[in-house]
């Protein structure tokens, strides 16, 4: 999220779409309708299905699973041919000014941006680039440089933002990024959405005009806030929705302020927080870019990921990232203390490079295709989670060895007694699989971080029931036994093993604050704050990134929590929930990364003179006495900017304003979100039909990765998702909820039931090309049939809880058939999530 | 609690008198008291493992932390001073009694041999030292040093770790650490999906 | 059982067969509790009485099982004297005439057979009144069983029920205070099974007749 | 509202008078149900679970996300699911209701009850089921004009929502209350709620779009220490067949009003009759005459 939890308080307006926070995020939900009651905020809710959150919205569209970028690239156009945008904001604070380079072509007749490579099916990106201008903003012509192709194989150096932008402020330049919006997306006129979406016209329209209301007559006041899920990462261009609906409120000026902002949903306690560590292959902690073998050196990895700054000449740019060696040198050292030196390049070898995709699904297919041979599984029930559950039980067959860390009998450590498994199968099954007891979240102390990005220290209550153990001793024993071995026996490589720190008091069971202590980082000299003269002595915990160096000095786990355990203490277990601006920021409830700042890009909440757009709303402001900026939130911002001085206030870019054009290798299928159809789609793409998939999605090969199409009688589209009553495939196993929702179900619209002639409790079955799903029918008005493209098309919908083992599943009173056995392996290009939601099936009495 | 103190009211019916020659209690006590059942238990602050809201929650346990108890979970409840939930919670988060006091929870370390047709149970020492043994063996048969292209990747691709979504950072930390120093690159985490 | 055993010797007839006088005090005895845990929960005045029967929640459990032996009761009743219930020409006489019956002057009475007028009166009132308890009772036995919708049978349960009962106190209190303190005999008769001759010729002259003209000859 | 001394002002099957009536200056406490901004997350179904420790039962899939048919003896609190179809324009709502023991003014349970003490009424108005004193006899589900008092097959006992005395006693909120997310519940003195529903309501009109929305209070239980704010308020029986007009039923009435002194003065009056008759008339015979006939057999 931008913002927060609380903030949503604050809004006037909420566009709820691809989430579904009142059944997901119920205690969240609470602040959108407390804005109902208390601003008298509108709701906006467009969904697959009639949702419980649709259940309390003003206005609720029904729309195809997957047709997101058609409804949202609907509304922008909507709002560029209704003048309903924010002109100063969009000038001063996004790139709409800035000019793109010629070469650039949009994908309006062949459905592809330039570059494209059908063969490799990536994209060549230097023309998704800006023109360099002078010091007026002209465009200036391209320098022809000469690549020189390193004599080592190495790729050529990747073509650069220019460091002074061609800008024109009148926005008339027809190669300016704002005409190219206003030109990409005059193709998705009202009919063209409804063709798509599913949506009607009229609805639609009236659903573009209530959003874009808040810039009605250029009123800057109101703020609108967009909410969202994983209904729109769970598709092959999940990432390109989410910058679609970025963009919007770019374009409406709405991000960065108290009520606005685009406000991801995480699905669960900690995936925020595993995001932030890293606990994903693409990244480091901190959301450093993690090194690839042609980073032969820290200094070429550092000079890769270190961005330039890159704007308009008078204008000024923070470029954040541009502090990349601070936080990498100071990370190498949490991580290898003395063994990483100048001298060895911080201990650069000793981490591995990534040069291909590890990712969740390739992991499953690396392992399915014999390359991954050993499995780490806590709390992680890849079989359920899937997608294509099938295979990845195939997979788990042929790994040597899977520990699985639970505190449940999970269907992962199961798969070898999958249903459908003979005894005979069974004893073929070579895979070792070790199952440990571990302790649940009431026995465990640490942090998780919140969707609002609050690291939260949570208390263990009560001591862990039989042999269990807690996690982190697992994880610790694990290690120090293996670094045991390899002192015996160096085997491959032996140094990161050997020298990694691991001196915590207790090394077979390190206590969770003394880890964060150094996730925060410390200084091994005394040090000084030029600016406040704040002092620090060798061996200090640091109070903040800034103080973090790039001479070794500073040791830091991850520099986006640093300022989370001081010398003041652990910050994230403060308790004042004081709140005296009102706004719902509790500037000293916990700790939010970055800096215990609470709203995102805050500055953006100021106008040019850095007055706050809605003085009722005041977060931060410029103080002109003391040339400061300050605020009730903490300024995302370089505090002594001076507004005249134009720094823009998306200060992570290196443009410093927001990307309505995201250049270069932003993303991997194009600088504007295009609509694409779902890999599995009941029609061909309305825009493009020659291109009707995202062009740069692959799809795997393996036996058991097929995908349906309506030619093979797979019409039906299908969506996944979750209950309010259960949570993953975790609560099958707690009484309470299985008595809430006792069995799995599938929601059918009413018309296709009676089509069927099935009745409500019948039961049915759900298959798609890759397995089928047996449940009983909720036969329903709130999914209504609808008219995709011109043709009847139905939506069905699967809520995903139910597995083959659990209270139910052992009561027998389930098929036994985890949902994930439907969806596809197939993922979004830019995150690599797979695409869950908006995939082919057929729907047939069982 | 003191029934006395509380003041309900009970009140001897007609017929009172009849109570010692019938033997008959005959004196019903109107409000029968109910106590608070967790007016003496202690409170510990926690956050609700299930969606990225972070409910703040209360988990009562018995006893007063003196040394001689063993806690046990008989409430939890919403943290009323979060600022986020104020005390509410979702049906999953009203529900964490049930999943900490679990019968379905492991309680001990197992393993399922290859070709094996059950769980059989195995001490920690043994379970660690196995799972030890086969990291370094699956890492020193495939550890890749040079791509190639001939340059240094230092990565070991054939041991995968996936994490759950209620780990917590500083677990997630430890995992980053141990995890890259082995050379991991199969690191995977519920936020993907 | 044949009218010619029912002359015993020392001047006295057999009015009630051992099977109709066990009948008679298993509904009694049936009645007096139900009458007694039915009051009860009729009157917060009198819920001590379903106290020292053993507490109510027992009465509340007891009652409907008595009320099935009263029921079974009542029917052996209406088995054995239902055909000697039907109304007859002497009786619409006697009810004419019941206030002579009222006030001691049965001698200006009709001759009544083995039943008269208001003991025919009571059979029936007793009979369908317990028809209607056993009805309603069911329902109130089991309240929760009853479907929401026809939550109408619960509504008129508890009306008729009390009503009824009310009713069968109102015979009850007729039948104690004839039998025990009016005519005297009858109580003896429920319990010995025979009258006088006296009471016979007194109250029943129809009924007496009926059973000297079968057989003049006492058994011995 | 302090419930530091929680007195009686109604008891079932009570003789005489009530102790606590009259003694005490006290608030009556009232759940306020805005079912415009209730999202059928049942976070209260599991609270109220969870606080009383009820055991749970079994269910089955029933083509609604409403937990089970109706409330149990062990499942106090249910949120009614209904589909709706709007006639102005053919939009669908979900009406999400909770339903509970209203705790009404006047209860039939407690007016039906004849069990001394086995429901009460406090002076705040909570009506409170007293299992130890309850005899089983299920008339309260015949009072209760709601459908909310559930017999317990096993022990004959019947319960339902006591609206957590024992919190609201100690000067915490209902279970039920502090649970929800979306602030759709709210508790506090019936004035409050009252005023603070009718806010709202007023806003449903105003601003969107809901001209019947309004307040339920019937006033045929003499108002209930439970209200809801309703979108229509003119038709309370699409949230689940929420009855229009509640009332204790009539026979009800009847059966503990005039009935009961009819049968009352019906039985002491033929007592007293039968009494006087047999002084002024005495026995029809003497009894030694039924004894020793006068004449030979």
């Amino acid at each position: 999220m931008t913002n927060g939890w609380v903030d949503i308080k604050n809004t006037d307006m909420m566009l709820i779409m691809g989430g579904n926070p009142a059944e997901n995020h119920p205690c969240g939900f609470k602040w959108a309708i407390e804005a109902k009651r208390n601003r008298n905020a509108k709701m906006i809710v467009v969904d697959p299905r009639f949702t419980r959150t649709a259940s309390v919205a003003d206005l609720f569209c029904q729309i195809r699973a997957g047709a997101d970028i058609a409804f949202l690239g609907g509304v922008i156009r909507y709002a560029i041919e209704n003048n309903r945008i924010a002109k100063d904001y969009l000038l001063n604070y996004t790139n709409a000014a800035f000019i793109v380079k010629d070469g650039f072509k949009l994908p309006e007749a062949d459905g592809v941006f330039s570059g494209f490579d059908a063969k490799s099916q990536t994209y060549e990106k230097s023309s998704w680039n800006y023109a360099g201008g002078d010091a007026s903003g002209k465009p200036v012509p391209e320098a022809h440089a000469t690549v020189a192709h390193p004599s080592n194989g190495a790729p050529p150096p990747a073509p650069a933002l220019p460091e002074k932008v061609a800008y024109d402020f009148s926005l008339q330049n027809p190669n300016c990024v704002f005409q190219l919006l206003k030109k990409h997306y005059s193709r998705y006129t009202p009919e063209m959405v409804e063709r798509i979406t599913g949506i009607p016209k009229d609805q639609f329209e009236k659903a573009a005009d209530l959003f874009t209301s808040v810039r009605k007559n250029g009123d800057m006041k109101k703020a609108a806030t967009i909410i969202y899920a994983v209904g729109w990462t769970h598709h092959t261009f999940g990432t390109q929705i989410i910058r679609t609906a970025a963009m919007l409120q770019l374009l409406l000026g709405n991000v960065g302020r108290a009520g606005g902002g685009v406000n991801a949903l995480r699905g669960h306690s900690n995936i925020q927080g595993a995001t932030d560590m890293a606990g994903i292959f693409d990244n480091l902690p901190g959301y450093l870019k993690v090194p690839t073998p042609a980073d032969i050196s820290f200094e070429a990895w550092a000079k890769r990921v270190t961005p330039k700054p890159a704007k308009p000449g008078k204008w000024d740019s923070f470029n954040y990232w541009g502090n990349t060696p601070k936080f990498a040198v100071s990370f190498l050292k949490a991580m290898y203390g003395d063994a990483a030196t100048k001298q060895n390049d911080w201990a650069f070898e000793y981490l591995p490079k990534v040069d291909r995709n590890y990712s969740w699904v390739y992991l499953w297919d690396n392992m399915y295709n014999g390359i991954l041979k050993g499995l780490f599984a806590f709390g992680m029930n890849g079989v359920a989670i899937g997608p294509d559950s099938r295979k990845n039980i195939e997979a788990l067959k042929k790994a040597d060895w899977l520990v699985v860390g639970e505190i449940y009998p999970d269907e992962t450590s199961e798969f070898w007694k999958s249903p459908g498994i003979t005894t005979d199968e069974m004893k073929r099954i070579q895979t070792t699989v070790y199952r440990l007891p571990c302790a649940g979240f009431a026995e465990k102390d640490g942090t998780f971080t919140n969707s609002a990005r609050w690291l939260q220290w949570k208390n263990a209550a009560l001591p862990m029931p039989g042999d269990c153990r807690l996690d982190q001793a697992i994880v610790a024993q694990i290690f120090l036994k293996v670094r045991e071995l390899y002192k015996k026996d160096p085997g491959k490589f032996p140094d990161p093993v050997l020298k990694l720190t691991w001196n915590y008091t207790d090394p077979s069971n390190p206590s969770l604050a003394e880890v964060l202590k150094e996730i925060n980082g410390k200084t091994f000299v005394d040090a000084e704050d030029p600016a406040t003269k704040v002092q620090l002595k060798a061996g200090q915990q640091v109070p903040g990134f800034a103080w973090l160096k790039d001479d070794g000095t500073t040791a830091c786990g991850n520099w986006i929590y640093c300022g989370s355990y001081t010398e003041a203490g652990n910050l994230t277990a403060r308790r004042d929930a004081g709140d005296p601006s009102g706004l719902g920021i509790h500037q000293n409830w916990a700790w939010s990364w970055p800096a215990n700042r609470r709203v995102l890009y805050n500055r953006a909440s100021c106008d040019g003179d850095g007055k706050p757009w809605d003085p009722t709303r005041r977060q931060v402001w410029w103080n002109e006495s003391t040339q400061k900026w300050v605020g009730n939130d903490v300024p995302d911002f370089k505090v002594d900017s001076k507004p005249k001085d134009h720094m823009g206030p998306f200060i992570m870019n290196p443009e410093g304003v927001g990307r309505i054009f995201a250049p270069l290798g932003a993303f991997a299928d194009g600088p504007f979100p295009e609509f694409y159809e779902p890999i599995e789609s009941p029609i061909d793409n309305p825009l493009h039909p020659q291109q009707t998939h995202n062009p740069v999605v692959k799809r795997f090969k393996t036996p058991d990765d097929k995908y349906g199409t309506p030619k093979d009688g797979y019409t039906v589209v299908c969506t996944t998702y979750r209950l309010t009553e259960h949570y993953h495939y975790w609560t099958k196993n707690n009484p309470m909820n299985v008595q809430l929702v006792p069995e799995p179900f599938v929601e059918i619209p009413v018309e296709m039931a009676e089509e069927m002639g099935l009745r409500g409790g019948e039961k049915l079955k759900v298959s798609s090309v890759r397995g089928s799903y047996i449940a009983k029918a909720m036969v329903t008005k709130r999914i209504k049939q609808m008219m995709i493209d011109g043709k009847k098309t139905y939506q069905i919908g699967i809520p995903i809880h139910w597995g083959y083992r659990g209270i139910a599943e052992d009561e027998g009173k389930t098929a036994l058939t985890p949902a994930n056995l439907l969806s596809p392996t197939v993922v979004d290009p830019n995150a690599y999530t797979p695409e869950f939601k908006g995939f082919l099936v057929k729907v047939e009495r069982a | 609690m003191n029934p006395t103190r509380r003041d309900f009211f009970k009140i001897t019916t007609v017929g009172g008198a009849a109570a010692a020659v019938f033997g008959f209690d005959l004196k019903p006590a109107f409000a029968q008291l109910r106590t608070l059942k967790i007016a003496r238990a202690s409170e510990t602050r926690s956050t609700c493992p299930y969606c990225s809201v972070s409910c703040g929650v209360i988990i009562y346990t018995i006893g007063d932390r003196a040394k001689n108890v063993t806690p046990q979970v008989v409430h939890v409840e919403g943290d009323p001073d979060h600022p986020i939930n104020r005390g509410t919670l979702c049906p999953k988060g009203a529900s964490l009694e049930q999943d900490i006091l679990n019968e379905r929870r492991l309680l001990k370390p197992q393993v399922r041999r290859p070709g094996g047709t059950d769980w059989e149970d195995i001490s920690w020492d043994d379970a660690l030292n196995e799972i030890a043994a086969k990291v370094k063996k699956t890492r020193d048969d495939t550890f890749i040093e040079r791509d190639a292209a001939g340059h240094t990747v230092n990565r070991c691709e054939s041991i995968a770790w996936t994490g759950g979504c209620t780990d917590t950072n500083e677990f997630n930390y430890l995992v980053v650490k141990s995890m890259r120093a082995l050379g991991v690159v199969h690191l995977e985490n519920q936020a993907r999906v | 059982m044949s009218t010619s055993e029912q002359i015993i010797p020392h001047g006295h007839v057999l009015r009630y067969a051992l099977k109709e006088r066990l009948t008679h005090w298993v509904a009694a005895v049936a009645y007096l509790y139900l009458l007694a845990t039915g009051l009860a929960f009729w009157s917060p005045w009198l819920f001590w009485v379903a106290v020292i029967l053993g507490g109510a929640p027992v009465s509340r459990m007891l009652h409907p099982w008595a009320g099935l032996i009263f029921f079974a009761a009542v029917w052996n009743m209406y088995v054995m004297w239902a055909p000697q219930m039907k109304h007859t020409d002497v009786d619409k006489a006697w009810w004419k005439a019941v206030r002579y019956y009222s006030t001691n002057q049965d001698d200006k009475m009709p001759p009544a057979g083995r039943y008269n007028a208001g003991q025919k009166f009571l059979f029936w009132g007793f009979f369908w009144s317990a028809v209607a308890l056993l009805a309603t009772g069911v329902v109130l036995w089991f309240p929760e069983y009853i479907p929401w919708n026809l939550r109408f049978l619960r509504y008129i349960s508890v009306l008729i029920h009390p009503a009824a009962a009310l009713f069968t106190v109102g015979l009850f209190l007729i039948h104690v205070y004839m039998g025990v303190f009016a005519e005297r005999g009858a109580f003896g008769s429920v319990i010995r099974g025979d009258v006088s001759i006296a009471f016979a010729k007194r109250y029943h002259p129809g009924w007496y007749k009926e059973i000297v003209g079968q057989s003049s000859t006492p058994r011995k | 509202m302090s419930q530091a001394t929680l007195r009686v002002q109604k008891i079932s099957g009570h003789a005489g008078s009530v102790p606590g009536e009259d003694t005490q200056r006290e608030y009556t406490v009232c759940k306020l149900i805005d079912t415009t901004t209730c999202i059928g997350c049942k976070a209260c179904e599991v609270a109220c679970m969870e606080w009383n420790d009820l055991p749970f039962g079994e269910t089955v899939f029933d083509n609604t996300y409403q937990t089970m048919p109706e409330t149990r003896w062990n499942y106090w609190n249910l949120i009614l699911f209904n589909e709706h179809v709007r006639e102005e324009d053919g939009s669908l709502m979900w009406l999400m209701r909770k339903n509970q023991c209203m705790h009404c003014a006047e209860p039939g349970c407690l007016a039906a009850c004849p069990a001394d003490g086995a429901i009460i009424q406090y002076t705040n108005g909570i009506v409170d089921f007293q299992q130890a004193n309850c005899i089983g006899c299920g008339y309260c589900i015949t009072g209760c004009p709601f459908d909310i008092p559930k017999m317990n097959p096993k022990t004959h006992r019947v319960f339902k929502c006591t609206l957590c005395t024992d919190r609201v006693s100690e000067g915490l909120e209902p279970a039920c209350i502090k649970s929800c997310p979306t602030g759709c519940l709210h508790f506090g003195t019936k004035d409050d709620m009252l005023d603070l529903a009718g806010k709202r309501a007023k806003q449903l009109r105003e601003h969107s779009h809901f001209p019947n929305a309004g307040v339920y209070d019937p006033p045929g239980v003499g108002g209930t220490g439970v209200i809801y704010v309703l979108h229509d308020a003119t038709k309370p029986e699409i949230y689940g067949g929420l009855p229009k007009d509640p009332h204790v039923p009539w026979t009800v009435k009847l059966w503990k009003g005039p009935l009961k002194w009819l049968g009352n003065v019906a039985m002491v009056g033929g007592l007293i009759g039968l009494f006087v008759h047999y002084l002024r008339y005495g026995p029809k015979a003497r009894e030694e005459e039924d004894i020793n006939p006068g004449g030979k057999p």
